[in-house]
């Protein structure tokens, strides 16, 4: 190893341990500086080591035969398609609010997407801010599950074309969504299967997981469950909810369809209106 | 009150999790800990002042992986519990509901989010059809020391044939049926924490607190998979000691009283609130009110190394810990000890006994080793 | 706590180094030890993040598991770990002695045994559960692993299950065999520190044992022995070359997560050796290497039953199984601590404090003392001691001696420094006693109520015989696919 | 109330026939007897029912003591129901027991009597026989192993013993099996229950030893969900004293003790060894100056001299008992440790509490069921000697044991007993003479 290099790494190693005495100490501002001092030599040794060696041939994994190195999301295979209209493709499969969780993995199982947590942080904000902007102006917008209390449901994604019972929360909506999502899942790879297409190993394992939590869906080790036991499994115990749940969304849709404006029934309720709603 | 926020100074109290509520009982015979505790001070921000930072820390992959598996069992309305619950307490299928007490839009106040808790754990107690099973993030609260404490909960209240349970989360592993031990008690006593925060509801409330039960539902990951597996903990043993200990620091009051007028841990924090007390004077402070050193006191204290260097400045018998104070019945400072074991030093009124065994343990020694 | 260790630790506190509690070394020690430091990744059960391990203090092998998060990798480890371990242990199979026995055909035993050296409690229970996640996998199926994998998972859970029975050395915790030597001036908590109880044992030239713990205690300067890391180490140095790793996983991301974790192991693997040292330094007890013996029993034991195919060992004893464990661990605790004390003074001196041994000389002998008539009398040779030991002894107890070791004898008085006393065993046949079996006037004697005498306990019932009383016979062992199909995370 | 309590003797004769009609009905009856029950009575009682029967009967005590006391009070109670009993070859048959067994070390030597008694450790030599019928005595203090090594020989059984008292132990860490329902380390009942969960649990409600004075405080803080009675009423036992006292700490304390029932003695506070000296002696002084008053229990059983036999000394552990008898206790006085005191019977005791002197409670000190068996051996009077400061110290107990899975959480908390034992004694208490 190069002289240098070994002055980078020695460095290295003084600047760790002073990152994480200052950590100890809990003097946070000079753990901050010294870190990015230390990421700055980092980057410097990795160049060296770069510019000593021939470029080190990576061969990508098996298993994600399409992953491009260290690509930006504008990159991303796919990505033709934007991050908003895949989610839709998503949500459209699956048919009721969903969490960004849920999203990824269903969009990653069924469309081999590989859409990313990060990549849906903000895109309910910036729906908002875009139709604030020009009302409308969309096909759809991607936007807030209703709570009974008029707000926007912490995580869940909906979309705006959908009727409001639908975008609604009532208590036992949570587990009804989760029994149409295995419901959904496992019709999906019913039709795939009927079309004569391979079931993506991705959406056996989705599927198994979503089975475990239905009771009723025969288990048989080594085998992923069969889609059409999921089905009716999942079916039963809907039955149980399903009428309770659509009263309470159909009286949380009335009372959004009363109260909230335009923005409001797509994004949720603000404190003020919420105040009103207590208020009243 | 004023004379706790004197001991304080001018920051806010810290508020009390269950953690800090659990780690009560961890050496209720240490009047400073009870004092500062009682006064809401930030002992770490002490400890890191006076120079001995706490040796604590948890590693990022560890949150990581607890927040990982919070979520897993959380996840589309709880579907893993509900199928946990379901195979252990015989839920029924068609209790299934789910409330988020913390999803009420916003960035509401503890204050509000206490009322909104308050009102649908009336409801539920009260039965009404539209009752629901699954209350995840009950915002609860308790009085600890006068202060009211809100309890920041992660944890989820069920309940069942009008009963209500707490449900504890936890990423420690059971394997074989078996947990570690410090875990689980630590589970167990943070458990009892939010089945008296309840339980005080319901009363307040005007319901039997003893619908809620002392059985917490302690959810894990089941040998070397990710996949939850749920067990039944009884947690009475773990309440009557947190009682124990809450009344005992409504007693602070006590020591306090003797405490000199003057007497402030204030840091004197800047507008960056970097401390500015001069260091030399917190620690009189501190000294002020006498610690009870042991050294299990290492794993649960802020201020865990500032009172071991103080008791090996005084070189305290209590330093080599709870055992070795014992066989030494009571005999306070090494260097006494060994002045009774060599004969330099003549016994005290009730040190006869342990002069006498002291020598003949240092004859025994020199003539064995 | 004794009395007597507690005044140690009093005289380390004041002289600066730890005092020694034992004269001889109570554990065996093997020449060609293994040291084992396996770390575990933050927040998991048994997630290897990494492990140094070897024979050769010069040159440890490192393995490193790059994103302990991905099961492929644990196995890879894993794999990579039996090829280090399962040779050294089965090196050991190739040279046996046989062993005669009264009464019974005699069997194989290997002449000596391997033993792995780890650096604490819970280094131990770790190996236990790398073992428990290893052993249930199999080399077929959906979710194959190498071959050596399970074999490895046996042997790990062999080594760590007999850690637990009394006076075993085929796996020993450095910090808990030092400490059994050694007093050091702080609480026994703060010995569980490797680092800081070598401090104590063995101060660097000019600071003394305080010092040294204190130091031992900045992970920055002795990270901590494992298996868990300083997290303060794991969010500034460890989460980003992992990260880094799952960004571009390939060999230079992955020599970044070695080169961080050999940080962490290379002070531990040097304090191992030195651990090893420091034991060395003392003379091996006889009951040690008697012990041992038993070991290298076990060890052979077990190698058969591996080699004939027997299933692997199960998640918990059975009924029957865990009672006759616990009668064998009984009795060798029983005999570990007699054997300690008669092999060693120091380890007897807390006994004579406490009353239930004592050291004297020899005022009074009458060795042609006898009792019965005819074919029925035998030998019963009285000894009076004068002692300045506080004795507590009642009469009848019965008594054993470190320089007779086949000699049993009974309290018959004790009147202030005198202890008359009785040899009812041990006196052979004879119408006299051999010279030297029986102390005389002058001598100094020490006897102690201690005895590793072995009482069989009664039999148990067959596993397929076990009574209502504790759930009637148990299942029949399946081999399930559910063991081979846990994640490992 | 609506109607009258029933008498204590109805009450406790309900329970046995329960537990006697229960017996045909399941393979195994439980019954919890607290301290002084009556259940020697009941062993021998469903002995001799079982002995009807026709069908031989086994009967598992713990000790050679044990073993030998039940042959008396089956000798007693059926004289003509024939009884062997197996014992080791070293076995010297006492006084009390000639001619009222046949002995022998194998069971052929035995002839063919209805009952056999044997400890649980000789049972498990006997060989291959079965049994239709068992008893097994002092079960909570018998180790799930033992029952293991036995439990096979019979086909039906009954468990009797005290759940208050102490458990069974060992010298070696059982945490592997910790949370197994036949952890060999849990009692003989505990095992059995929970692989049995559905067999009748019967209890004695009535201590036919403990005076009016004791049961109630016994019953709170031992056996919390449970409880029991007292046999007589208050005043119907009484101690006096035959010789006057000088008005003493001793006098006081020794006076105290006769008319409530308690006393506790109490030294100023400090830390000490163990065997405490000033403590040990003031065990041993009390004794003594107990036998010097020449006591006088009156009772249901008329009125007896107490005599040195019938005044025990407990302690924890065995360097205080050795230390108490070097301290020269009057002669025939016992003085033993808790382990050794389970199941016997004074007219008084003195009992130098397990955390006097102490600066920190361990859970060996904490065991409620130490100072159970320590405060529930008398019938009239219990002195406790203790150093002032126990209440600051629990007070000042971290409570910070580890928690086993699937393990029962043991009721009642040591802590909580000690608690509320102490809260009793408080109002009994007489500080001791300084010393000269």
């Amino acid at each position: 190893m190069s002289e240098r290099l070994d002055a980078l790494e020695e460095r290295i190693n003084a600047l760790r341990a002073e990152v994480r005495r200052a950590v100890r100490a809990r003097d946070g501002a000079l753990a901050r500086s010294l870190r990015a001092e230390l990421r700055g030599v980092e980057r410097a040794w990795d160049q060296a080591l770069a510019d000593q060696e021939p470029p080190a041939r990576e061969t990508p994994s098996a298993s994600e035969p399409d992953e491009a190195p260290r690509a930006g999301a504008a990159r991303e295979p796919g990505a033709l398609v934007p991050v908003r209209e895949q989610v839709h493709q998503a949500l459209t499969i699956l048919g009721v609010p969903a969490s960004a969780k849920m999203i990824v993995a269903v969009h990653g199982a069924l469309r081999a997407g590989s859409l990313r947590g990060t990549q849906l942080a903000s895109l309910r904000r910036d729906e908002e801010r875009s139709f604030r902007s020009s009302p409308f102006a969309r096909p759809y917008y991607l936007c807030a599950a209703l709570t009974d209390r008029l707000s926007a449901s912490r995580g869940l994604l909906t979309v705006s074309t959908w009727p409001l019972e639908r975008r609604a929360i009532g208590p036992l909506s949570p587990r009804v969504d989760f029994l149409t999502t295995a419901i959904r899942v496992a019709e999906h790879i019913l039709r795939l299967e009927e079309a004569g297409e391979p079931t993506p190993s991705g959406a056996e394992r989705l599927l198994s997981r979503l089975a475990y939590n239905v009771p009723g869906v025969p288990v048989a080790p080594d085998a992923p469950p069969r889609p059409a036991m999921v089905v009716k499994a999942a079916r039963a115990e809907l039955e149980v909810h399903a009428g309770a749940d659509a009263d309470a969304r159909a009286r949380i849709a009335d009372r959004a369809r009363a109260r909230l404006g335009d923005a409001e029934r797509l994004f949720g309720g603000t404190i003020l209106s919420l105040a009103r709603e207590e208020a009243s | 009150m004023e004379r706790f926020d004197r001991l304080r100074g001018a920051v806010p109290a810290r508020p009390h999790d269950a953690r800090a509520i659990a780690a009560l009982a961890a050496n209720p015979g240490c009047a400073r800990r009870a004092v500062m505790d009682a006064a809401g001070v930030d002992k770490d921000a002490t400890a890191t002042h006076l120079g001995f930072p706490a040796p604590f820390g948890q590693s990022p992959f560890a949150i990581t992986r607890g927040n990982a598996f919070e979520a897993l069992v959380k996840d589309s309305g709880c579907a893993e519990l509900l199928r946990l619950l379901r195979e252990l307490l015989g839920l029924p299928i068609p209790l299934a509901a789910y409330t988020d007490l913390g999803d009420i839009g916003g960035n509401p106040s503890a204050h509000l989010r206490h009322a909104h808790t308050l009102k649908l754990i009336d409801r539920a107690a009260r039965d009404d059809d539209e009752a629901g099973t699954l209350y995840d993030h009950p915002l609860l609260r308790l009085e600890i020391a006068g202060h009211t404490s809100y309890l920041e909960p992660d944890v989820v209240a069920f309940r069942l044939a009008g009963r209500f349970h707490i449900v504890e989360i936890k990423s420690f592993a059971i394997v074989d049926g078996q947990a570690e031990p410090d875990k689980v008690a630590a589970a167990a006593r943070q458990a009892a924490v939010y089945v008296l925060a309840l339980r005080t509801m319901l009363a307040e409330l005007g319901h039997d607190p003893a619908r809620v039960s002392h059985e917490v539902v302690l959810v894990c990951p089941e040998n070397f998979a990710n996949r939850p597996a749920g067990t039944l903990l009884d947690v009475r043993r773990e309440l009557a000691v947190l009682r124990r200990q809450l009344s005992r620091m409504a007693r602070v009051g006590a020591i306090v009283d003797g405490l000199p007028e003057e007497l402030t841990f204030d840091l004197a924090p800047d507008a960056d609130g970097v401390p500015t007390r001069p260091v030399p004077e917190l620690r009189e402070a501190v000294r002020t009110v006498g610690a009870r050193y042991a050294p299990e006191c290492l794993s649960t204290c802020d201020l865990c190394f500032f009172c071991r260097d103080e008791a090996a400045a005084g070189g305290s018998t209590e330093l080599l810990g709870r055992q070795v104070r014992d066989a030494l019945g009571g005999v306070a400072t090494v260097s006494e000890a060994l002045g009774l074991a060599d004969g330099s030093l003549t016994p005290g009124e009730g040190q006869e006994e342990i002069a006498r065994l002291l020598r003949l343990a240092d004859r025994i020694y020199a003539e064995a080793g | 706590m004794s009395t007597l260790a507690a005044l140690a630790r009093l005289r380390a506190v004041r002289t600066g180094t730890a005092q020694r509690l034992a004269t001889v070394r109570h554990c065996h020690l093997s020449e060609r030890p293994m040291v084992f430091i396996p770390l575990r990744l933050a927040g998991e059960a048994a997630a290897p993040l990494a492990a140094m391990v070897g024979t050769d203090p010069g040159h440890p092998h490192l393995l490193v598991v790059p994103q302990p998060r991905d099961r492929d990798l644990r196995f890879a480890f894993a794999a990579e770990l039996a090829e280090i371990v399962l040779p050294y242990v089965e090196g050991f199979l190739k040279e046996t002695e046989t062993v005669e026995r009264r009464g019974a055909e005699p069997y194989e035993r290997c002449a000596d045994a391997p033993q792995l050296l780890v650096p604490g409690r819970s280094a131990l229970a770790f190996t236990l559960l790398l073992g428990r996640s290893t052993r249930f996998r199999r080399a077929e199926g959906p979710h194959a692993v190498h071959p050596s994998v399970p074999i490895l998972g046996r042997w790990l859970t062999f080594f760590a299950q007999r850690a637990r029975h009394p006076g075993s050395a085929l796996l020993l915790a450095a910090t808990e065999a030092l400490s059994l030597h050694w007093a050091t001036g702080q609480s026994a908590l703060e010995d569980a520190n490797l680092a800081s109880l070598i401090g104590w044992i063995d101060p660097p030239p000019g600071t003394t044992g305080a010092d040294a713990a204190r130091e031992a205690e900045d992970p920055l300067v002795w990270p901590p022995a494992g298996p868990a890391t300083d997290p303060g180490f794991d969010a500034e140095v460890l989460a980003p070359a992992i990260r880094a790793y799952e960004e571009a996983p390939g060999e230079r991301a992955a020599a970044r997560v070695a080169e961080a974790v050999r940080t962490q192991l290379d002070p531990t693997w040097r304090l191992m050796w030195r651990a090893v040292d420091l034991l060395r330094g003392l003379p091996e007890g006889r009951g040690a290497s008697a012990r041992w013996e038993t070991d290298r029993g076990s060890f052979t034991a077990f190698a058969e039953q591996l080699a004939e195919g027997g299933p692997p060992q199960p998640k918990h004893d059975g009924a029957v199984a865990a009672a006759s464990r616990l009668a064998r661990m009984e009795r060798a605790q029983a005999s570990y601590d007699a054997q300690r004390a008669y092999d060693d003074p120091l380890v007897m001196a807390a006994y004579r404090l406490t009353g239930e041994a004592f050291t004297g000389t020899v005022v009074a002998s009458d060795p042609a003392n006898a009792e019965g008539e005819g074919r029925g009398r035998k030998l019963r040779p009285l000894l009076t001691v004068r002692t300045g030991d506080p004795v507590r002894l009642a009469t009848g107890t019965k008594l054993g001696t470190p320089d007779r070791r086949g000699q049993q004898a009974e309290v018959v008085e004790v009147d202030g420094e005198l202890v008359t006393l009785k040899i009812v065993k041990g006196m052979g046949r004879g119408k006299v006693a051999t010279p030297g079996a029986v102390p005389e006037v002058g001598d100094q004697v020490c006897y102690a109520a201690l005895s590793d005498e072995y009482q069989p306990p009664a039999s148990l019932p067959a596993p397929e015989e076990t009574p209502w009383t504790h759930g009637g016979p148990p299942p029949e062992y399946v081999p399930s696919t559910e063991d081979d199909q846990e994640e490992w995370s | 109330m609506i109607g009258a309590m029933p008498s204590p003797a109805a009450e406790a004769a309900a329970v046995v026939d329960a537990v006697l009609d229960d017996l045909p009905r399941h393979r195994g009856v439980v019954v919890d007897s607290p301290p002084g029950a009556g259940k020697s009575t009941l062993v021998v009682r469903a002995a001799g029912h079982l002995a009807e029967s026709g069908e031989p009967l086994m009967i598992v005590a713990q000790t050679n003591e044990q073993v030998d006391d039940l042959i008396v009070r089956l000798a007693e109670e059926h004289p003509g129901l024939p009884v062997g009993r197996l014992s080791a070859s070293d076995y010297v048959v006492p006084a009390r027991v000639m001619g009222k067994a046949a002995v022998g070390t194998k069971l052929p030597e035995l002839g063919d009597p209805a009952v056999v008694v044997a400890t649980a450790d000789k049972w498990a030599w006997a060989g291959d026989r079965t049994w239709p019928w068992a008893i097994v005595d002092e079960a909570y203090q018998m180790r799930s192993d033992k029952l293991l090594r036995v439990a096979g020989m019979f086909e039906r059984a009954l468990f009797v013993g005290d759940p208050g008292q102490l458990d069974p132990f060992s010298v070696v860490d059982g945490d592997r099996w910790a949370g197994l329902s036949w952890d060999p380390l849990q009692s003989a009942v505990a095992v059995l229950l929970r692989h049995n969960p559905d067999l009748p649990v019967h209890r004695l409600p009535v201590s036919w030893r403990l005076p009016a004075s004791a049961a109630p405080v016994v019953s709170e803080a031992f056996y919390p969900f449970t409880g029991f009675r007292a046999g007589t009423e208050p005043g119907e036992r009484r101690l006096v004293f035959r010789a006057g006292g000088m008005r003493t700490a001793y006098d006081r304390a020794l006076e105290e003790a006769a008319s409530g029932g308690w006393a506790l003695y109490e030294l100023p506070s400090r830390h000490t060894l163990r065997t405490d000296a000033e403590a040990v002696q003031a065990a041993a002084l009390l004794a003594t100056r107990l036998v010097q008053r020449a006591p006088v229990a009156i009772s249901e059983r008329g009125e007896r001299p107490v005599t040195a036999e019938r005044i025990a000394i407990g302690a924890a552990h065995r360097d205080q008992v050795a230390a108490i008898l070097a301290a020269g206790p009057p002669p025939g006085v016992t003085v033993d440790t808790a382990n050794r005191l389970q199941g016997r019977e004074y007219d008084v005791t003195i009992v130098l509490h397990p955390l006097s002197g102490r600066r920190d409670a361990t859970a060996f000190h904490l065991e409620s069921g130490r100072l159970c068996v320590l405060t529930s051996r008398h019938r009239h009077a219990c002195v406790v000697v203790a150093r002032a400061g126990i209440p600051e110290l629990l007070d000042a107990h971290p409570s910070a044991e580890p928690v086993r899975l699937n393990v029962p959480v043991k009721f009642p908390d040591g802590w909580e007993a000690n608690q509320a034992v102490l809260a009793h004694l408080a109002g009994h208490r007489v500080e001791a003479a300084p010393l000269r």
